[in-house]
């Protein structure tokens, strides 16, 4: 692996709001930037922060173009194929929105309910646990994938989607905004980690395991000295991301 | 066809491009059964003229009458003639077949197919009497072994004959040829002459541009000699030919033979 | 990276199949209607009177001139909100359709392919012989039985490689679908990918299939090529090698 | 008017970007529709094969899926290639911008290469021969006869090539490279205005194929001067 | 240039297309100053023969010698003949200039262009010197006022003698002529003719594919006549057209006049 790491490039994608996402001026800001910054400065590394496409995140993470990625990634088994993750950062329950007063309860005591989505159109972030989730266990119901959640939003306040589900973090944000009056959460939050992983980590090559480690020991940093819990703060006051 | 009845008779037809005064104010009364030839020098309007009678030109002036029926002509804002009646154009056009110098067959079609397409698409006769009408047609101008080939498949000659035969197919009252054999070799030239001829025979009313003198001398019935947009000379070949009275017909006549 | 292969087409078999009759449908009825739609728009192209073309020349311009995911996302993102901003139309039984990313998709695939098919029309129609047309009007034909009967046989004849042409790449657009959520063959690949991490496997496996369809595409469109250049002239040498355009 | 949400600057780089997309293109897709060219023009079969496969296979792919290969797996590949090379772990950077020009370039070479193929072949004969016949070599017969006369014949191919190269770029923009295209993506999402942004960026791309197609049509009249008058 | 080593020899020259045998071995033997002019029927070979010095097609067998240098060939593995050493090769051709029949100008530059293009870049002579010597070149085809024009601007006589400009300007030991003025008008042949005679009378060594049989009469030192790939006449102009001695040249006499 690399000798020393000084200067590590982190990819975020810049569409997910409040995690992350790309400001008037063109620059990355959000939650998962600063938290990597705050990772960064912790380690004593030099950050640079990229944006890239969602798609792509992981196939650039291998072909080298940056060096992990912050970019609310859940840990899930098949990701782990191909890269290797630190420990959770952030763990943010999956949850549907759609219009206030409708109730769907895909996931209940544990179980996946069948027929909770028969005859809506779900939205959803393509290359996501969460289409994934939907894909492998509700086969009959429409599906529509998007780049990114805000064009999945876009379409549900436009109405050609019933609900869409994704990171509460996420959807809790844009619920408190002035784009959402008439929309809410309408279902409880749900992880289970066969499908969403345990929770969101830093994505990184599997030979990198140095870098892995200094990760780690900056995230243990960040949590005891409370930066973590400033960060948190500033985007959500009401839920701690840390605690599962 | 009553015989008093003139075939076509174009009265005083003027025409224009631009600046350039192509036609003259000309008349002419075909009767049933006439052959005409026009002759004249290149660029003296004999197209024009042809081109007008069916108006795939629109004349400035002049009147058009074929057996008797007036093409109703109406004048636009900015001045221009127009026919008034698409319908009744469209259904006149079809009295007045037009043979083209460079045949103009539609080369998707095959030469039977050429000759049906009008009685069938435009008078509405049913497609087997049309071929039967057709193959008839094809026999008379010896076409009858190439009717299932591609106009691009037969030779010029008998490209020629094959538009003959597809002019003839709407039994029009009035043949008009626009040098029908000038694109043609030397070779070919005999061929339609023919052809034509035996349309003479027959008693075709024809209106005929031509270079051919041995053609206009010995076959027609009249020769309307043009010079720059007007009538110089018209009488029988006989008369024309033999004792021109313009001086422009005889310096004609000296320079074409 | 054989064994990746395997892996992907074996387990994700259905996704591609999918993709494929999706991309199969889009491109079929494309290019059905985008040709129907550029008959008027090409026909009107040709015509003389300025205030007829205007309207044409304007569409076909912005239509070739912009990139076709430009107008994709616009007809999808830009007119879908503004159609769903219309009061009362989310309780209107058309909603189902409107809502449905599928007809916008479509609907911009129709109007691109029939900007540049009327374009190439355009062309054919503007090659038509004059005499041709000419010895229609001598015999009486109506300007639309000229039409029917003479320029657009002839037109097809002319235009048919260039034509060919464009449906092949009408074909290729149809990947942009992928971009709005529709999963046709390009979007199938790119669910691949993002379950795999496999790129090359599921690339190249769409690849290939586009590949497919574009030889068998090619060699039918050549067959009916053949059949509509029976009556050309006769050419006593053969003017090199003839390369297909499409592929 | 041209503020747009605060974005409007954003939207000029992207015009900034997509203009350095096209000219940095340019070179590489001529370069490589020349190479492209002269292998299908080769006498060696192996390179009329390589070249003939090159343009079957890009012409038959969507643009999309090429872009979509070559960022993906491109970048994965020369990767390997050099730490293969090098024989120990090496960084190669490749901005996705660059990745974009790569797979452009690869796609539009492919269409570059018909087109100068086809020019090539339209040089008179007796032209060459005459060169030959004067002692030049093969190698001064392509620089000093073909390549100066290769535009004339290819110029019109180039022009309508340029025209989709420009709106090619905007597919560049699902790999992130941030371009008209993307600009306004992240505009019609974060601002939730998608029709203004994206005809923004539609006039944007019309302006360019407009002022492509003048500057192109003045180089064809260039480049036929000296030829007959008729 | 010593006398004694003749300009050009061809010996035993052989050359098929296919099955084709074009050139049945030639031997012709040019000495400075000589100017051959080699008539024969069309198909008879003599482009071909032309063509086979200069290796502008390779022939089957045969020696070409240029001022007393052999060509080197080599023959190949599927036993096709090439040139040995493409440096040499390029060196000789320098030596044997030749005009084309349609001229071959290059488009893209100008006459003086054209003209200065093979020195420059074939010779190594420097570019002001090179234009010097091509305006004295232009001079003397009666070309200069046209110097600066593109060949696509100039009449078809005037491109020829431009063509025989740009031959000149490398300073050949021999000018080969292919039908130089077959490919233009009556009227424009007369300039081009002049020329050449012109440069047959400086006492230039020169063959001559042509038509022309007074060019071939009245200022070549010898004519040599092609028959189906064989010479049937060698020999004085006045030998050859006035006794010829073999029956085909009768014959092709007989034709020509
Ligand atoms: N569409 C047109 N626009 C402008 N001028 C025209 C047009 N058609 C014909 N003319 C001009 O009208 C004049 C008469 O042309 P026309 O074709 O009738 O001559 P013509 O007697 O048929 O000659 P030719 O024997 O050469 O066919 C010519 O000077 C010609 O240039
Ligand atoms: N590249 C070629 N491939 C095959 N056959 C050829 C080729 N070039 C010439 N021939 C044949 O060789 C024979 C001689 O041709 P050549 O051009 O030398 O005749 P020529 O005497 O110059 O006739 P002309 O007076 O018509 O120019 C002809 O039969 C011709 O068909
Ligand atoms: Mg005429
Ligand atoms: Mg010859
Ligand atoms: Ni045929």
């Amino acid at each position: 692996a690399n000798a020393a790491w000084e200067k590590v490039v982190i990819a975020t994608e810049g569409a997910y709001p409040p995690f992350n996402e790309i400001d008037a001026n063109g620059k990355a800001i959000g939650f998962d930037v600063d938290i990597a910054n705050a990772l960064c400065e912790s380690a004593g590394l030099t950050c640079e922060i990229v944006t890239q496409d969602w798609d792509g995140m992981i196939p650039g993470l291998l072909a080298k173009k940056y060096d992990a990625i912050i970019a609310q990634m859940s840990i899930t088994e098949e990701r782990k194929r191909s890269i290797d993750f630190t420990n959770y950062y952030s763990a943010s329950p999956a949850v549907f929105v759609g219009k206030e007063g409708m109730e769907v309860n895909a996931y209940a005591d544990g179980e996946v309910v069948e027929d909770a989505l028969d005859g809506m159109v779900v939205g959803v972030q393509r290359s996501t646990t969460h289409s994934s989730f939907l894909e492998d266990n509700f086969p009959g119901v429409e599906i529509r994938l998007y780049d990114t959640q805000d064009n999945a939003l876009l379409d549900l306040v436009a109405g050609r989607i019933d609900v869409t589900l994704a990171d509460s973090g996420v959807l809790l944000k844009w619920v408190e905004s002035d784009d959402a009056a008439g929309y809410a959460f309408v279902s409880d939050a749900f992880a289970p980690e066969e499908w969403f992983g345990a929770g969101e980590g830093i994505g990184i090559r599997k030979e990198d395991q140095d870098l892995k480690e200094i990760f780690n020991k900056a995230l243990e940093d960040i949590l005891a000295d409370g930066t973590y819990e400033e960060i948190n703060k500033k985007y959500f006051t009401s839920v701690n991301l840390h605690s599962r | 066809m009553s015989k008093n009845i003139p075939a076509l008779q174009v009265e005083g037809m003027f025409k224009s491009f631009g600046d350039h005064e192509v036609l003259k104010g000309i008349d002419l009364t075909a009767n049933t059964g006439d052959v005409i030839s026009i002759i004249g020098s290149s660029g003296s309007g004999k197209s024009t003229f042809l081109r007008c009678i069916n108006l795939l030109e629109t004349p400035n002036a002049g009147n058009v009458l074929v057996h008797g029926e007036l093409i109703r002509m109406r004048t636009l804002k900015d001045g221009s003639q127009d026919a008034a009646d698409k319908k009744q154009l469209q259904r006149i056009r079809t009295k007045l077949a037009m043979v083209f110098q460079s045949f103009n067959l539609w080369s998707h079609l095959t030469i039977l197919e050429n000759v049906i397409e009008a009685p069938v698409h435009v008078l509405g006769i049913p497609k087997k009497e049309a071929i039967e009408r057709a193959d008839a047609l094809l026999h008379k101008v010896g076409m009858y072994e190439r009717r299932d080939y591609y106009p691009g498949h037969v030779s010029g000659g008998q490209q020629q004959r094959a538009a003959i035969a597809r002019a003839l197919a709407i039994e029009p009252e009035v043949l008009l040829f626009d040098e029908p054999t000038s694109a043609l070799d030397p070779e070919l030239v005999g061929e339609v002459l023919r052809v034509m001829t035996d349309l003479a025979e027959e008693g075709r009313t024809m209106l005929v541009v031509t270079h051919e003198m041995g053609f206009a001398k010995g076959v027609s019935s009249h020769v309307m000699y043009l010079h720059q947009g007007c009538v110089e000379e018209f009488g029988a070949p006989k008369e024309v030919f033999e004792n021109p009275k313009s001086d422009r017909m005889k310096q004609f006549l000296q320079r074409d033979f | 990276m054989f064994e990746d292969f395997i892996y992907v087409l074996t387990k994700y078999d259905v996704w591609l199949w999918r993709g494929f009759l999706l991309t199969a449908q889009l491109l079929v009825i494309s290019v059905a209607f985008g040709t129907v739609l550029a008959i008027p728009l090409a026909v009107a192209r040709v015509s003389k009177k300025v205030s007829i073309q205007a309207v044409p020349f304007a569409f076909i311009y912005m239509f070739r001139g912009t990139p076709l995911i430009g107008q994709l996302f616009m007809m999808y993102y830009g007119v879908g909100q503004l159609v769903a901003n219309i009061d009362g139309i989310q309780d209107h039984w058309t909603w189902t359709y409107l809502r449905d990313p599928y007809w916008y998709c479509l609907l911009t695939f129709v109007l691109n392919t029939a900007a540049y098919v009327a374009e190439i029309m355009r062309g054919g129609i503007q090659n038509v012989p004059g005499g041709e047309i000419e010895a229609a009007r001598a015999c009486g034909m109506t300007p639309f039985t000229t039409y029917r009967r003479i320029i657009f046989p002839r037109m097809w004849q002319m235009i048919w490689p260039a034509y060919t042409n464009d449906v092949i790449f009408t074909l290729k657009a149809t990947s942009l679908a992928s971009t709005v959520t529709l999963i046709e063959l390009t979007g199938a690949a790119r669910k691949i990918v993002a379950r795999t991490a496999l790129p090359y496997e599921a690339f190249i496996s769409a690849g290939l299939i586009y590949l497919i369809i574009v030889y068998v595409l090619t060699l039918g469109f050549k067959m009916i090529e053949r059949y509509l250049r029976r009556s050309e002239k006769r050419k006593d040498k053969l003017p090199g090698k003839i390369k297909p355009m499409g592929v | 008017m041209f503020d747009l949400y605060g974005r409007g600057w954003q939207m000029l780089e992207g015009g900034f970007v997509t203009i350095q997309l096209c000219l940095s293109v340019l070179p590489f897709m001529i370069i490589i529709g020349l190479l492209g060219a002269s292998a299908k023009l080769s006498s060696f079969r192996v390179l009329r094969v390589i070249g003939e496969s090159y343009t079957v296979i890009i012409r038959g792919i969507p643009e999309l899926l090429v872009i979509l290969l070559i960022y993906f797996g491109g970048t994965i590949a020369i990767q390997n290639l050099a730490e293969w090379l090098s024989g120990e772990e090496t960084r190669v950077d490749i901005p996705a911008f660059w990745s974009g020009v790569a797979a452009l370039a690869l796609v539009q070479g492919a269409f570059a290469s018909e087109v100068f193929r086809a020019a090539m072949q339209s040089i008179p004969v007796g032209q060459i021969e005459a060169a030959t016949a004067c002692g030049m070599t093969p190698r001064q017969i392509f620089l000093r006869i073909k390549l100066p006369q290769l535009w004339r014949f290819a110029l019109p191919g180039l022009n309508n090539l340029f025209q989709v190269l420009i709106k090619d770029t905007a597919l560049i923009s699902v790999v992130g490279v941030e371009e008209i295209m993307r600009k306004a993506a992240i505009g019609a999402g974060t601002e939730k205005a998608p029709f203004t942004f994206y005809l923004v960026a539609m006039l944007m791309f019309l302006a360019f194929t407009t002022i492509s197609l003048f500057v192109f049509n003045r180089l064809e009249k260039r480049a036929a001067r000296g030829i007959a008058r008729a």
